[in-house]
């Protein structure tokens, strides 16, 4: 029972990461057919707080939501079409992301180092999926998918990483607690 | 009240993981069908103590019996049988549509969707709230949030109800519709336990009054006695004994 | 403030409106992927069904518009790359960058079809529950091995209850901070760390207590009904779409 | 008090995007050095009232004006003479330890770091809070966090201070700290506005009462006066006076 409770506990906060997800896609900013959004900030910290485990079934979980057509991705649309579409790739690149950045945390216990390998093959992982996804839909060629899909994002994705770092170390305790 | 011992808390304990001891070897009785005021100040250990008599928290030493059964390894009877209104009202709103959150409960315990139906019909018309039941709650007002909260606890059909702090908040009529429902509980015999800062709007109805203070219960009985001594523990006298006094 | 898009249920009786959410959610499958790969003639003719059927519904076309304004900048963008990057014999050429029609056409195609994919998006949740949504996803989880449907439910109804939270809470937090002058600092990490950090642990410390909340009465997965019946009208529908879309996948 | 009129609000309307009117067609003069209490039922329009004072919302209709000079088109100045306490003490917490959420507002104002902590131990001093300095804010009690909460807006030395709800879910002691503390404002010369379901504790204080009721004034004058019929309003009335009244 004692388990019981730490589960449902640990289902609404990964609800919760999957609901911060979506409202980082909602706040998007449209330069392009790709658009900055804080989304990618929210699967980091999903990793980053809730671990392996917990991390992919939140968000699994939010990619579901918006399949299932809830308003949940970038400017508030959703819908399988949206998958298919031109930005599909980096949502399903935040699976492998946030698997790899839940277990190095794990691993780590909280340490840096850890954190930032962790998000640093995350990021490589969605841009490595959602690029060529790109491409494909677009019919782009893979020089202009690179520079519509991926270099104007590298800086501020940097700014989410160095942010994400003091983010998780304020905020495991609260997670972890009982 | 009958004679019955519903709530029997024995040695009771909880230390958090900090090491802080939020309730410090409690031992408390409450009759079938009482109402008791659970006083004391911030941080005194009243929602700790609550929470531990439906299971939400565990002892670190001691025990809670409800009817004779220990809480634990009993946890789902517990929360059967002990309903609990949570001082946060938006914080425990599940459901999408008033309705829809007082099935909740009773939808939990399995059982046949006409039944529960029923009790949520039921529950609603008890709290004054049918006419609202497809609306969604977040656009209740405060005093109707209370008491879909209340309704969502009546529906679960429980023989005790604990209120955390129901009245901070609310206005005046909020509160007055609020009291109405405990007295309204308290005639069909439901056991209750309320804490407050503020007991002059319940202190008409309290058959007992319980002061805690730093984890230990320091003072318990009649309200009339007991209230008198309430100042010196830092709980605010209930106006009707300051105009006692005064008069 | 309040929910994430301008779009919410409306309550209503047409047929998009009563077909069975899971019949619902297959159509929407099986039409955005025939819009996705369909020809110009295709699309018009989906086209007229879709305004058929957002008439039908009474879909607000302003708010609509309103909706999907930073949409339409990403159509454009679309549009101009497909153009720009698509081989083909000038019509117009700009310095550098030719336009052809091949490009026109095969960019308005892109676009269109996107912009189809997300009207159909509106319909669906204007004309749905969330419940229902929730319901029809733990039907379709139930026979996939490894899958706790019910709690996949209970995690939809959860983020969609949790959004609004977060808006309101990102709020409060400004609003307290504004207060005492934050708008006096320009830099952005300063402000970020400040408004996040605050902003994340209350809603860590919210979604805590709903838990404890659902477990005071009871949670279980009693509470998730599975099973739903379909009436012959669903399937009539359902026939129909899916043969619709085979048609024009072959148009 | 003097006869200056510190904040004046004209013909103040705020409608919100759903159409509804948190506050309509209000006008208030609130003179230098006053102590007004804002009553009304859940939902009154006293929050949204108080906002636009310092600006954090802007009116559909009308003016507000602090000393004169319109709150609009002069934000900062108007934050930084009209300090806030909120209701939720937790969400205005900004600081890792005491001491830094205490110093966020001035340093915000970009004064130099010498006064910043001159004027964070003054207002340490101010709410008594000196030796817990250095702990972090989210360990403190009820009452402490809301007297943090006022050395924040302390530090800012602001002329006004809006508390909106300052006694929601404190104690006896945490209240009549909080009271004392309004107190030795207003001695230091300080204009407060005090919003609150509960008056009994500040009515003591206070120079003028008004009552608001959807969004409008429908009652202002002297405390006394006007508290009789407060009842009417769906308000509590202060137990002082009922004393009066039975007595
Ligand atoms: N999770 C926790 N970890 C550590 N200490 C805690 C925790 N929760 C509560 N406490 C501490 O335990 C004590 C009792 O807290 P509790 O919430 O029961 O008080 P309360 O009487 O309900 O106070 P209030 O009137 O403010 O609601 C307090 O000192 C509090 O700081
Ligand atoms: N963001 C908003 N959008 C729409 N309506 C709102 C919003 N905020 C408040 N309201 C409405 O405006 C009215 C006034 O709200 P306000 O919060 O000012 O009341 P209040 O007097 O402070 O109530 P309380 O005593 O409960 O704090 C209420 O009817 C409320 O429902
Ligand atoms: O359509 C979506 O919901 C997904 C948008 C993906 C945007 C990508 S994620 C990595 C990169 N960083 C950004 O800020 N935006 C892009
Ligand atoms: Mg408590
Ligand atoms: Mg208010």
């Amino acid at each position: 029972m004692k388990q019981d409770t730490n589960q449902l506990r640990m289902t609404a906060y990964a609800s919760l990461m999957a609901a911060l997800t979506a409202v980082g896609a909602y706040i998007a900013i449209p330069i392009g057919p790709v658009p900055i959004v804080l989304q990618n900030l929210f699967v980091f910290l999903a990793g980053l707080l809730l671990g392996r485990k917990w991390g992919t079934i939140a968000i699994a979980t939010y990619l579901l939501a918006g399949v299932c057509g809830l308003p949940v991705f970038a400017s508030g649309k959703g819908g399988i079409g949206h998958i298919i579409g031109p930005t599909g790739g980096y949502l399903i690149g935040y699976l492998p992301a946030v698997i790899f950045i839940g277990a190095l945390a794990e691993k780590g216990k909280g340490r840096p180092f850890f954190d930032l390998t962790g998000m640093l093959i995350g990021t490589a992982a969605i841009y490595g999926l959602g690029v060529p996804w790109l491409k494909l839909v677009t019919h782009m060629s893979f020089s202009k998918a690179f520079a519509l899909g991926m270099y104007p994002f590298l800086l501020g994705d940097a700014i989410k990483i160095a942010v994400a770092i003091p983010l998780a170390r304020k905020l495991r305790p609260m997670v972890a607690k009982n | 009240m009958s004679d019955d011992i519903i709530i029997e808390v024995q040695h009771l304990s909880h230390r958090f993981s900090n090491g802080a001891m939020g309730v410090d070897n409690v031992s408390l009785c409450i009759r079938e069908g009482a109402f008791v005021i659970m006083a004391g100040p911030n941080g005194s250990g009243k929602t700790t103590l609550l929470r531990h008599l439906n299971g939400l928290m565990m002892p670190s030493a001691g025990t809670v019996a409800i009817k004779g059964v220990p809480v634990k390894g009993n946890l789902l009877r517990a929360r059967r049988m002990v309903g609990m209104v949570f001082q946060d009202a938006d914080s425990q709103i599940v459901g999408e549509t008033v309705r829809e959150d007082v099935a909740f409960g009773p939808g939990n315990l399995g059982l046949e969707a006409a039944v529960v139906d029923r009790r949520t019909d039921r529950a609603l018309e008890k709290v004054g709230l049918p006419h609202k039941a497809d609306v969604s709650p977040h656009l209740l007002s405060g005093g109707e949030k209370r008491r879909l909260a209340i309704a969502g606890v009546l529906s679960m059909q429980p023989e005790i109800i604990l209120f955390d702090e129901p009245f901070s908040n609310l206005d005046y009529p909020g509160i007055c519709q609020v009291v109405e429902q405990m007295k309204a509980l308290k005639i069909d015999g439901h056991t209750i336990v309320v804490t407050s800062h503020d007991m002059d709007p319940v202190i008409g109805l309290a058959d007992s009054l319980v002061i805690l203070d730093k984890g230990r219960i320091v003072r318990e009985g009649e309200p009339s006695r007991v209230a008198a001594e309430a100042a010196a523990f830092g709980i605010r006298p209930p106006a009707a004994f300051m105009q006692k006094e005064a008069g | 403030m309040g929910s994430v898009s301008a779009f919410e249920y409306q309550a209503g009786g047409t047929m998009a409106h009563t077909l069975d959410t899971r019949f619902k959610l297959v159509l929407m499958a099986l039409v955005s992927i025939t819009v996705l790969n369909a020809s110009a003639w295709a699309l018009l003719v989906m086209s007229c069904m879709l305004v058929v059927l957002c008439w039908n519904i009474r879909l607000p076309l302003l708010l609509a518009v309103k909706e999907l304004r930073y949409f339409f900048l990403l159509l454009l963008m679309v549009f101009a790359a497909r153009v720009l990057s698509t081989p083909g014999e000038p019509l117009v050429q700009i310095w550098f960058l030719e336009i052809g029609k091949k490009g026109l056409v095969e960019g308005a195609i892109v676009c269109w079809r996107l912009l189809l994919v997300v009207v159909l998006g509106l319909v669906l949740i204007s004309t749905t529950r969330v419940g229902d949504i929730k319901q029809s996803v733990a039907w379709f989880f139930r026979p996939v091995p490894g899958v706790p449907e019910k709690r996949v439910a209970t995690m939809l109804g959860l983020i969609v209850r949790f959004i609004p939270v977060i808006f309101k809470k990102a709020g409060e937090v400004t609003a307290a901070q504004q207060a005492r002058c934050i708008g006096r600092r320009k830099n952005p990490f300063f402000r970020l760390k400040a408004f996040t950090i605050p902003l994340l642990r209350g809603i860590f410390r919210d979604a805590g207590n709903l838990a404890m909340a659902m477990e005071a009465r009871c949670y279980s997965e009693h509470g998730i009904r599975t099973t739903a019946s379909a009436t012959p009208s669903d399937w009539i529908m359902l026939t129909a779409g899916s043969g619709l879309c085979l048609v024009t996948f072959f148009l």
